[in-house]
């Protein structure tokens, strides 16, 4: 088709007309090849020129249109609005900057820049000359969302996606819901419990109808993109019959013989082979745990609901994104760090948390009774030589928070924080504030003067030299030492792995920008939400699940997804297949295919971002960019000398 | 009331006045803005020069000179031998 | 190496009320003391070795005495510690430890064991005056003799070990060699600190309180001085009459400015007063109106039908000499003075410095 | 003459335009909602578009802002007040709300108006500058900052003399000065709170000698002074314009700090100064920096790292709350202050002193509603009666809270804020339907 | 204008959308001049650049060409100015193989706002390759 293509040139009101002759510009481009119309302007962006501009467009048929006048930060989306108000395709719309790049800087050599605005019109005019029209992709999203982790954050997710009305699954690997905050007890500020938050909030999912919950589930393989994942999820059976009548399953954990470390006290206790960990814990029903179960038989004789024929089952779940909510680990101190596992009294700070819920009037540890407490902070965060550089954020709130409630809870208690510098950040430094009005004692240290723990006959002894007291050598007799343990991502990391996620310096997942786009990640269509992306509190995780619930939502919400059709185009013709384009790609947008004997690259169009690093690196030259193609550039730069 | 476009300044003129601090203010600016340029027109000057030239005290030359600068004024010279003080000259 | 010991800011809290654990230890309150010098830096680290519970450091330590309590670090404290009342406190727990015979700590540690003593003592001096068969002469006469003897008695006895006590504790134990002619030189410090308050001119905006301290320090000696010496209440040269009026007016005027001030509570200083505060001023003011009443009614020859004023002025003599001066507040004239002295002596043979 | 009551009606009315207010109502559009923003100020974007660059990655403030502040004023859904006022809400029924908003007069046609500042060079008259925080002049005709949002030029009434010449100097004719204020009636079924925060005030501790000392100035002073706009266009002391070569950071100004009142810790001080002190050892040099603090908290993601990094470049960190500050004759500071870890009073001169205030609340959020309560916690920032399941709710249904608003907090927190609010305010709305 | 203006070199800019380019912008925002024979083309990421537009460039006429990359704060990932590095490189060889001299084709990252910064890259690179070409 013709091209026919229309050029306004502002004056912006003197800013422009000023400094470059705009009429000489006019001129100057008028009677190229294609242009069908070319004017001045007193105010391009003015509506006048805009209405002018449809008219145009409309009557004269138009299929090209630059605009010479400032920058396309300003104006771009006005004048593409201003083209498809007139019926053309915004993408056959051009703009040339000569107020920022043109008029301002070269106002001292008003001959060069009418020379440059020139140029600059006439390389949008050759770009205008290839412009195609360009349609955004679209496809469809399934109207689901798979949450994986049921801690506070993705139970909290799954609620606010509920509540905008997608369909739900949340996938949990434990038996049990409620993550690491069912285990937390008194949580600051409010002093809710842990337990008290996640029945509140599973009560509330229990009652929706769109949220669908996997417990001892896992996502063991993924294919497909934004829009449409295709999830395969293992679900492991609890060999407990639904609707079973409680008291027969309390008398057969009773029966049970096995046992074995508890893991949700952090092993400080046991539990049955047949359990749950608190009576009113989520889902109602108790679970068999396999590995661990000896078969005798014991529990079948008492309950008829034990079903040991249950098997594994495979779901095929498909979403239009993916919300993850895995959560974090509590650090584990390397063997003998600060005497761990050598010293018989010393513990980490979860297994303290658990031992206060777990001791009624007196706080019992190997069956002595604690008095004096010695916090040792910072383990496993910090690090002057492991790898966690990282602070753990949450540590030294939850610390003080947990020696106020021994106090609180158990009374005579001698609290003595050997501590790196408090970190009570906001409001928290309430709780400092408090417990040292208490009596707490705090002793601080730096990285390079680390507390002492050693054995002096039956009696552990912690010292340091104190920073608050001219590095004095002080010490504590001290009954249990709680070694403060940081965050770490978690272990298994199966589901990341799976999903391809980045991971930052500290290992935890990585977000796209920390400011621009905080729950996205590379990964288009997969969010990350609470402590699976760097240390938080519970408000902290929960504000980030419920931010990334509705980026999560507005993938899915309006059953289909427009994309840029600015994207890479790959010529297989010339395509030999060597991978460098697919290694370039940061999206992992490209693929490998063999057709025959001829292999080539392919595009997934649906990845795709359209910045163009897989072109410079194609030794065959096989790839483009749409509306920047060689072809394009090059008349470009033709243009511009 | 119709009021021509680009003379509204009457208008409000008419219905609001002028604090005479404000005026007061037109004018005080004025006049340094004047003895400033007048002063650098001689010669490049650091501030402390400057202030010591027209008996000013060495905080307000350096706001005035600043906000001279930023209307387009004043450019900024070279640093004096010792790197502490740049020289301040007319804008050409 | 030093065992922690959370027992002792509860112990200490005996000795004041205030939140000395509430510090967190960030040397406000030691920037801000213009006594405060890089040499020999305070409250901070007293309030520190408070809360640890080094006892054996504060127990060596002449820092509280060096402490004229102008108040600017507890009213800066981000914290509201209250380093200032800690040191006043320190003072009271440091008097109870220098006196042997552990009166002091009691009747600071005990408002009623302050009560009692004073109820004894009131007694006593009644059931003296009874067995005189309430003879205004006799009773007059006695009362010069036990002034005399309660004055050096307590000084031998309690003050003396106790000053001795101090010496040992903060220049003795720490092993600082002191040599006998930095002792000699040194002793006009001694002094001049006792009778001035020089150092309190070195605290900000302070020359009223310490002026009126000065002229009430002195108006103090001198009342004691004429009263006993110079035999006031028996006294015919008009000077010496005239001059006791003087003083003792001058110790009921400044005290009772002390008294408002406390009762307003408008320093810092005085926000936080103790009962062994009170007893020290109010025994001042009543010392001072008595003695001046006493001699007025002798003048207008009225004391005669009024024996009970006598006697009241005698109960107060007695409680102060008995109770105030030996174990109360009035001993931080005598420990702040020694204390002044040793520091002296510490910063001549260069303790600071190392 | 009395202008009249103009009606209007959106889903959420969004008070305040900072970061936070402006992400919450970014995502409310996005998701098909209408949302009103009203902001006091002549620009949005709120603190951080005034910001050098953000910790922990450096990156410049401008550069985030600017997109999500043009994002924001070109959403079709979002409409944007400012110099206006929420002056009060009332809840109508079980579901909506009416506001009342007053509209300032900014006597520039926002539409025309190119931003080619020749008003600007135009106008005679010059006063303090407060978007760089008093550090140059203004005109009275101006245009706030070179990346305001809009970016079109307001005249300060309060300082013009009326004398027309922007009038004449204005090539589209947009100034007019017979704009009046207008008065709004608002009807909205939600409402999220972003009032921000304010900065502490040093004058408060006059033993800092802020504001009689030319060369202690605060950490947004120097935030300008580092920023790509800067008034003095490198770092110099305000009170002769030497550059400085040893400069002082007092962290905890105004924060931890009961004998003002406030004794929470503001959260950010410790990084912003940190990043400062980077910044300035980036731009001098030569410069010693020294950071005078009590506990450094370098609590999120990377910031331990970043102190860390600052500690690697030669900043000089000394554990110690400065007392008290005073002028020699040469406009140098003496800071008098105990080295915690030697137990001694010391002194230190510096030729530049940044407080690095602290972060207090904002009360105008506490006047918003006039029949219902909207419940503060006892430091007066909005209370959080859900603070651990639902953070962004607050004492009044239908009302959610983003941002600074509940207390301190830094800018990644903020955003994360305004989405839990906006997340809350969708469901709130679905559920309503 | 007088006549005696110093000779000026053609040189071509790739800057991108997001970053570089509103650097330019601002430069002239602040009135910041540089030479008007400075002419650019924007990009979606500097490290999308191919070397045959360079070269087609230097083919053309153009005396330098200036790459203003995103550096870290590249919204496409941080790998960007390795890419770009690795296309001036790439580059670079291509340039010595034709002869032409690599120092014509240089690379700065400039943030959003570093518009003083690009001034300075572009006066200076003006300046060398007018004295290169003498």
């Amino acid at each position: 088709m013709k091209k026919k293509i229309g050029i306004y040139i502002c004056h912006c009101g003197g800013n422009i007309s000023d400094y470059v002759d705009v009429e000489k510009v006019k001129k100057a481009v008028e009677n190229d090849a294609d242009i069908f119309l070319a004017k001045t302007t007193m105010f391009a962006c003015g509506d006048t020129n805009q209405n002018e501009m449809v008219d145009d467009i409309t009557n004269m048929k138009l299929n090209g249109v630059v605009v010479a006048s400032c920058s396309p930060k300003l104006h771009l989306q006005t004048f593409r609005s201003v083209s498809e108000r007139a019926g053309l395709n915004k993408y056959q719309y051009v703009h040339a900057n000569i107020r920022e790049q043109v008029s301002w800087p070269h106002s001292d050599d008003k001959l060069g820049a009418t020379e440059k605005a020139i140029k600059q019109v006439k390389a949008a005019i050759a770009k205008a000359r290839l412009a195609e029209p360009l349609e955004p992709m679209t496809i469809t999203a399934q109207k689901a969302v798979a949450v994986i982790g049921a801690g506070v954050a993705g139970i909290k997710a799954a609620l606010q996606l509920s509540d905008m009305g997608t369909q739900v699954y949340l996938i949990e690997r434990e038996p049990f819901v409620g993550g690491r905050t069912a285990q937390w007890e008194r949580i600051f500020t409010s002093n809710e419990t842990g337990k008290e938050i996640i029945s509140r909030l599973y009560k509330d999912i229990l009652s929706r109808d769109n949220i669908t919950v996997f417990t001892q589930a896992e996502v063991v393989d993924y294919s497909g993109s934004i829009g449409d994942f295709k999830l395969m999820v293992k679900v492991a059976p609890r060999f407990i019959r639904e609707h079973c009548v409680e008291d027969n399953l309390q008398k057969a954990i009773d029966v049970c013989p096995v046992e074995v470390p508890d893991s949700f006290n952090f092993e400080i206790n046991s539990r049955k082979a047949i359990y749950n960990h608190y009576p009113s814990e989520y889902p109602y029903l108790p679970v068999i745990d396999i590995q661990n179960c000896t078969r005798c038989g014991e529990c079948e004789k008492v309950c008829k609901n034990i079903d040991f024929s249950q098997k594994e089952e495979t779901l095929n779940l498909q979403v239009g994104s993916i919300l993850m909510a895995t959560g974090f680990d509590p650090y584990t101190p390397a063997d003998n760090e600060y005497g761990y596992k050598h010293i018989d009294n010393v513990i980490t700070l979860p297994q303290f948390k658990r031992l206060l819920a777990l001791n009624d009037s007196k706080l019992m540890y190997n069956g002595k009774v604690i008095k004096n407490i010695a916090y040792i902070y910072c383990v496993g965060s910090r690090q002057v030589n492991g790898d966690n550089k990282y602070c753990s954020r949450y540590c030294c709130t939850s610390t003080i928070h947990a020696a106020i409630h021994a106090k609180e809870k158990f009374g005579n208690i001698n609290n003595y924080h050997f501590n790196r510098g408090i970190r009570t950040y906001g409001k928290q430094e309430l709780l400092y504030d408090e417990s040292s009005r208490m009596g707490d004692i705090y002793l601080q240290f730096f990285e390079d003067g680390e507390p002492q723990i050693y054995k002096e006959g039956n009696k552990t002894i912690v010292k340091v030299k104190d920073v608050l007291t001219k590095y004095k050598e002080l010490e504590v007799e001290a009954d249990l030492v709680v070694l403060v343990t940081g965050m770490v991502p978690r272990k298994d990391n199966a589901i990341g792995s799976l999903l391809k996620l980045p991971r930052g310096r500290d290992k935890f997942f990585n977000e796209i920008h920390m400011k621009l786009r905080p729950v996205e990640t590379v990964i288009d269509g997969v969010a990350i939400s609470g402590a699976c992306q760097g240390p938080k509190n519970v408000t902290e995780s929960v504000n980030s699940a419920l931010s990334a619930a509705t980026k999560s939502f507005s993938i899915v919400s309006k059953g289909e997804i427009d994309l840029e059709p600015v994207i890479a185009i790959i010529d297989k013709d010339n395509c030999t297949w060597c991978g460098a384009c697919a290694e370039a790609c940061p999206y992992d947008a490209i693929q490998k295919t063999v057709d025959g004997d001829k292999s080539y690259a392919v595009l997934n169009s649906t990845v795709c971002k359209g910045c163009g690093m897989c072109l410079p690196v194609c030794p065959s030259d096989a790839i483009d960019l749409t509306a920047y193609s060689n072809h394009e550039i090059e008349n470009m730069i033709d243009a511009l000398l | 009331m119709e009021v021509e476009k680009g003379k509204t300044a009457k208008y409000l003129k008419e219905k609001r006045k002028v604090p005479a601090s404000v005026l007061e203010n037109l004018k005080e600016f004025t006049k340094i803005k004047k003895t400033i340029l007048t002063a650098l027109k001689e010669s490049e000057m650091t501030i402390p020069e400057l202030s010591k030239k027209l008996d000013m005290s060495t905080p307000d030359v350096t706001y005035y000179v600043m906000t001279l600068q930023k209307y387009g004024f004043i450019a900024t010279g070279e640093i004096d031998d010792m790197d502490e003080y740049f020289n301040y000259k007319i804008k050409e | 190496m030093a065992r922690i010991n959370p027992e002792f800011s509860k112990e200490l809290k005996k000795y004041g009320g205030f939140d000395l654990n509430a510090c967190y230890n960030c040397g406000n309150c030691t920037a801000v003391c213009s006594l405060s010098t890089s040499e020999n830096s305070f409250p901070r680290e007293m309030v520190r070795y408070s809360v640890l519970g080094l006892e054996s450091e504060i127990e060596t330590s002449l820092n509280p005495w060096l402490c004229y309590y102008c108040g600017d670090c507890s009213s800066t404290c981000p914290r509201e510690a209250d380093p200032g009342e800690l040191m006043m406190s320190l003072r009271r727990w440091l008097t109870g430890k220098y006196d042997w015979t552990g009166l002091s700590g009691l009747i600071y540690r005990s408002l009623t064991a302050s009560i009692i003593a004073f109820v004894v003592v009131a007694i006593g001096v009644i059931a003296f005056a009874y067995a005189q068969a309430f003879n205004l002469e006799t009773i007059l006469h006695i009362g010069h003799y036990f002034e005399m003897f309660a004055i050096g008695g307590v000084f031998a006895i309690i003050l003396l070990p106790n000053i001795i006590h101090m010496w040992y504790l903060t220049i003795l134990k720490p092993k600082t060699k002191v040599s006998l002619k930095t002792y000699i030189k040194s002793i006009g410090d001694l002094f001049v600190h006792m009778f001035t308050q020089k150092r309190t001119l070195g605290c900000d905006d302070n020359k009223t309180r310490w002026f009126e301290h000065f002229i009430l320090v002195i108006g103090y000696l001198s009342l004691l001085f004429t009263t006993v010496f110079l035999d006031w209440f028996s006294a015919q040269n008009l000077f010496i009459i005239l001059l006791g009026y003087v003083e003792s007016a001058i110790v009921f005027t400044v005290t009772i400015i002390f008294v408002s001030g406390r009762i307003q509570k408008k320093k810092e200083v005085s926000q936080r007063s103790q009962p062994s505060d009170w007893f020290f001023v109010i025994g001042l003011l009543l010392m001072g109106l008595t003695a001046f009443i006493v001699r007025l009614f002798i003048d207008l020859n009225i004391l005669d039908n009024n024996v009970w004023m006598y006697l009241f002025h005698l109960i107060i003599l007695a409680q102060w000499a008995l109770i105030i001066v030996p174990f109360g507040k009035w001993t931080h004239f005598l420990y702040r003075s020694f204390a002044m002295y040793f520091d002296k002596l510490k910063t001549l043979e260069g303790v600071y410095n190392e | 003459m009395q202008s009249q009551i103009i009606k209007e009606s959106f889903d959420t009315l969004v008070v305040g335009g900072g970061i936070a207010g402006g992400e919450a109502a970014l995502n409310l559009a996005n998701n098909g909602y209408k949302v009103l923003i009203v902001e006091k100020d002549l620009s949005i974007g709120g603190k951080m578009i005034l910001l050098s660059k953000v910790f922990p990655t450096l990156d410049c403030a401008a550069c985030i802002t600017t997109p999500k502040v043009s994002e924001i004023s070109r959403h079709p859904n979002i409409t944007i007040f400012t110099k206006s006022e929420v002056k009060n809400i009332d809840k109508i029924g079980a579901k909506d709300f009416v506001a009342n908003v007053t509209k300032q007069p900014r006597y520039v046609h926002v539409d025309d108006c190119t931003g080619c500042q020749l008003c600007e060079e135009a106008c005679p008259v010059s006063v303090t500058d407060q978007y760089q925080f008093d550090l140059v002049g203004r005109k009275a005709a101006f245009i706030p900052f070179s990346i305001a949002s809009p970016k079109v030029a307001a005249i300060d009434i309060e300082n013009c003399t009326l004398c027309g010449a922007c009038e004449r100097a204005c090539p589209t004719n947009c100034i007019d000065f017979t704009q009046e204020e207008e008065n709004y009636e608002i009807q909205v079924k939600s409402v999220v709170v972003a009032t921000g925060f304010k900065l502490f005030d040093p004058l408060m501790i006059p033993r800092y000698g802020f504001g009689l000392y030319k060369n202690v100035i605060t950490s947004m002073q120097m935030e300008r002074q580092l920023a790509p706009t800067r008034p003095f266009n490198t770092v110099l002391r305000p009170s002769d314009g030497k550059m400085p070569d040893n400069i002082a950071y007092v962290l905890c100004t105004g924060s931890r700090d009961l004998s003002v009142g406030n004794p929470i810790c503001s959260q950010i001080c410790c990084m912003y100064s940190i990043k400062q002190a980077q910044l300035i050892m980036g731009s001098l040099p030569m410069a010693d920096v020294t950071l005078y603090y009590l506990n450094i908290r370098a609590f999120g993601k990377g910031f331990n790292e970043f102190y860390d990094q600052a500690k690697g470049m030669g900043v000089d960190f000394t554990k110690g709350k400065v007392a008290k500050i005073t002028e020699k004759e040469n406009g140098n500071l003496i800071l008098r202050y105990e080295d915690i870890e030697t137990g001694k009073v010391s002194e230190s001169e510096h030729d530049m002193v940044i407080l690095s205030v602290g972060v207090l609340p904002n009360q105008d959020a506490n006047k918003l509603f006039s029949k219902e309560d909207l419940k503060e916690d006892r430091f007066h920032f909005v209370n959080q009666p859900d603070i651990l399941a639902s953070p962004a709710k607050t004492s009044i249904e239908g009302v959610f809270v983003a941002g600074t608003a509940t207390g301190p907090m830094d800018i990644p927190d903020s955003i994360l804020s305004a989405g839990a609010a906006a997340s809350e305010t969708i469901s709130y709305l679905s559920r309503k339907k | 204008m007088p006549n005696t203006a110093p000779q000026k070199a053609k040189i071509l800019v790739f800057s991108t959308e997001k970053i570089s380019d509103p650097a330019i912008d601002m430069a002239g925002l602040l009135k910041l001049h540089y030479p008007p024979t400075v002419n650019t083309i924007t990009l979606p990421c500097s490290s999308g650049v191919k070397p045959r537009w360079i070269l087609h460039a230097f083919e053309k006429g153009f005396d330098g060409v200036f790459i203003a990359a995103d550096g870290s704060d590249c919204s496409y990932g941080e790998s960007c100015t390795e890419k770009t590095g690795n296309i001036v490189a790439k580059t670079h060889e291509m340039m010595k193989e034709r002869n032409i001299d690599p120092a014509r084709l240089k690379m700065a990252a400039l943030c959003s706002v570093c518009s003083e910064a690009f001034v300075k890259h572009v006066k200076s690179f003006n300046e060398y390759l007018i004295k290169s070409s003498k």
